[in-house]
């Protein structure tokens, strides 16, 4: 069960001619999913940043 | 007679205070005359007073059930794409109707009444939309910025009418920025912690 | 939670090269398009708490939601059509599932559009918890309603599911994809619900305290 | 309530533009569309119906664009919410005189232009009255889209409703066949009837809650 079911790291890649269609699946998927933990952590930072500035001026 | 009290009404936008623990009371037969600069929150405070918005905190009190209220804001409430007549029609039933043709006379606005709201002045317009308060009975009347662009003779004669309906027992809650010419309270908004006097 | 998350979901890549070929999208596929239907449930929840109780994280919690469930409700759809290609030879088919998971997509779309028409927050946040409401009970409908018109247009509709007898070597790294999307969805939620909350309510002292 | 129902129908037929609108573009549409494409009767027949059924979808979209826009504009909601204190009345007499002024004529058009499609005299009747419920149908769940969005024009309201008018397409879709080889048509009529009634009692109340949320 827990063996690799290809012999070796271009037959990963290449999956019987499926390896472009998973391959860019899991691209697409991972890349989006990153994308918006980029981007909440990003707007967590950018209002921190607003709070302080307005913390420090009052 | 209590017609109506509000207890420490706060109100806020979007987070940001607009008036905190306002608290007063309207009698019949009593007038209110609302000041405060630009955005102190006057109309907000009369639509809460109405029941149309709901204050953050604080609780307005009615001690009738079903208080009539007539009401005028900035927003007119006629439709433009029919004539002054039609309108009036909309509004009232036969009785009514025939007050409200008196005061359309009296408003010099017999002339135009066959031709498109969409037509006619601001002022004229104006006066229109005062029909509806002059004509419906009521116990308390509310009045968001009545004088701006009425004449003066139409001023005065609004506030004769005002003084009437006070002396018949009617509550009045209005904000103007020209003095109206009518004995009442008055609730400055201007400051932090209004209070009525 | 977010190191927790992140670990579960890395389990997934080395976990689905147990079994060959195009069928290893439904590591991402599936778990993306229950979570699709999840997250809008799960708004749903929220939206009613905001109408009826009042309680304003409701709203913030759709707000911050709704984005994610977009995202992976795109996900599935995109991984669906792209596996459709090596096997039925097209990327679309008006099939019951696709049509009424393209049409939450929309409804997701349509959630956001309203949110963000609106000036006066708070309005948005009661008239969004109304759509959210409305559009739950909606689903059902929709569903089976999509059901009914495919079947009758074709009868012969290709089933997306591989069938009941999954085999455990597949089954369980499904499960697990299934788990660790559930864990990076979730941290992911809490990220994006803590900054939309950061927004909302900066001027209020605890959040000035806490920074 | 005969009040407001009395005064609405006046405004809308004072309206020329929203009710008279609506009809010329469900016209056009039918007139347009076998003129536009070069293909023969017998294809034409196949698929006029869903002409039909999408013109009706569009033109009830269109229909209803403006039915709250107006009195939230010019402040008649808020008068109405004095006298009312909710909106439930004016809704549904709003409803009831848009499905009647517009929604049925426009399913009156459908009707006749079903007979191009080679409907039988005596199925007139019944794609009238088909067409008629799904209207009341579309302009609950239109007049809902438009509460929605009015202080930004109704579209983008409408178009995030859009998503629950699909089952009542689908919903025509299956009727137009039970018409087309009779049989099942009376079971899907009582269904359309059952959810019409059950739509106009709840809908208004949903409606109203939204725009009392605009008046605010």
């Amino acid at each position: 069960m827990f063996n690799l079911a290809f012999e070796n790291f271009n037959e990963i890649l290449y999956m019987d001619g499926h390896g472009i269609y998973v391959w860019s699946v899991y691209s697409i998927g991972t890349f989006l999913i990153f994308l918006s933990f980029l981007i909440a952590k990003k707007s967590i930072r950018d209002i921190q940043q607003k709070i302080k500035i307005k913390n420090a001026s009052s | 007679m209590k017609l109506l009290s509000a207890q420490n009404i706060t109100y806020s936008i979007n987070e940001n205070k607009l008036f905190h623990n306002l608290s007063f009371e309207i009698n019949a037969g009593e007038g209110l005359h609302i000041k405060g600069g630009n955005g102190s929150g006057k109309s907000t405070l009369l639509r809460i007073i109405m029941g149309i918005t709901s204050p953050s905190k604080g609780l307005i009190e009615t001690y009738d059930q079903d208080l009539n209220i007539s009401y005028l804001g900035h927003k007119n409430a006629i439709k433009n794409y029919l004539s002054p007549l039609e309108n009036l029609k909309l509004l009232f039933n036969d009785a009514e109707l025939k007050i409200a043709l008196k005061w359309l006379g009296k408003f010099g606005l017999l002339d135009v009444q066959d031709e498109l709201t969409a037509g006619l002045s601001f002022g004229q317009q104006k006066k229109l939309a005062l029909i509806r308060v002059f004509t419906k009975s009521s116990e308390l009347i509310v009045l968001d910025e009545p004088l701006v662009g009425l004449d003066k003779t139409t001023a005065e004669l609004f506030s004769g009418f005002l003084i009437q309906k006070l002396s018949e027992g009617v509550g009045l809650i209005l904000t103007s920025h020209i003095d109206p010419m009518i004995n009442c309270k008055v609730l400055n908004l201007g400051g932090k912690n209004a209070e009525a006097s | 939670m977010l190191m927790l998350g992140w670990t579960w979901g890395l389990l997934f890549a080395p976990q689905d090269a147990v079994q060959g070929n195009s069928y290893r999208i439904i590591f991402l596929h599936v778990p993306s398009v229950i979570f699709a239907e999840l997250i809008y449930f799960f708004m749903a929840v929220c939206a009613l708490m905001h109408l009826v109780w009042r309680v304003k994280l409701g709203a913030y919690l759709i707000k911050s939601a709704a984005p994610i469930g977009a995202m992976i409700t795109f996900i599935g759809l995109l991984s669906g059509s792209i596996w459709g290609i090596p096997t039925w030879g097209t990327w679309w088919q008006w099939d019951a599932r696709i049509t009424s998971t393209l049409i939450l997509f929309i409804m997701y779309l349509g959630i956001l559009t309203l949110h963000g028409s609106f000036s006066n927050l708070e309005k948005a946040d009661r008239l969004m918890s109304i759509l959210v409401v409305i559009g739950v009970v909606n689903i059902p409908i929709i569903k089976k309603s999509v059901d009914w018109w495919s079947t009758l247009h074709q009868p012969a509709s290709i089933s997306v599911s591989g069938g009941s007898s999954i085999d455990p070597s597949m089954l369980y790294p499904l499960l697990i994809s299934v788990i660790g999307l559930g864990f990076t969805l979730i941290s992911l939620g809490i990220l994006s619900s803590r900054s939309y909350i950061f927004i909302r309510e900066k001027n209020k002292r605890w959040i000035s305290e806490n920074v | 309530m005969l009040r407001l129902v009395k005064a609405e129908s006046f405004k809308l037929s004072k309206k020329l533009k929203s009710w008279l609108g609506p009809l010329l573009i469900m016209v056009l549409v039918l007139i347009a569309f076998p003129l536009s494409i070069d293909i023969s009767q017998f294809d034409l027949d196949k698929f006029y119906f869903s002409i039909i059924i999408v013109s009706l979808l569009m033109t009830s979209f269109v229909a209803t664009e403006g039915m709250f826009e107006e009195d939230f504009e010019d402040g008649s909601l808020e008068q109405e919410f004095l006298i009312e204190k909710d909106f439930y009345k004016l809704v549904l007499s709003k409803i009831f005189v848009y499905v009647c002024l517009i929604g049925i004529p426009i399913a009156f058009i459908g009707a006749l232009f079903s007979f191009a499609n080679g409907v039988a005299i005596g199925s007139f009747a019944k794609v009238f009255l088909l067409l008629s419920l799904s209207n009341l149908l579309l302009f609950n769940l239109f007049a809902f889209g438009n509460a929605l969005s009015i202080n930004k024009g109704a579209m983008l309201g409408v178009l995030s409703s859009l998503p629950l008018a699909l089952p009542v397409i689908i919903l025509l879709g299956t009727a137009v066949r039970s018409i087309q080889f009779g049989d099942g048509f009376a079971a899907i009529i009582t269904l359309m009837i059952g959810v019409g009634l059950v739509m106009s009692a709840i809908m208004p109340l949903i409606i109203s809650a939204a725009l009392k949320t605009h008046i605010d």
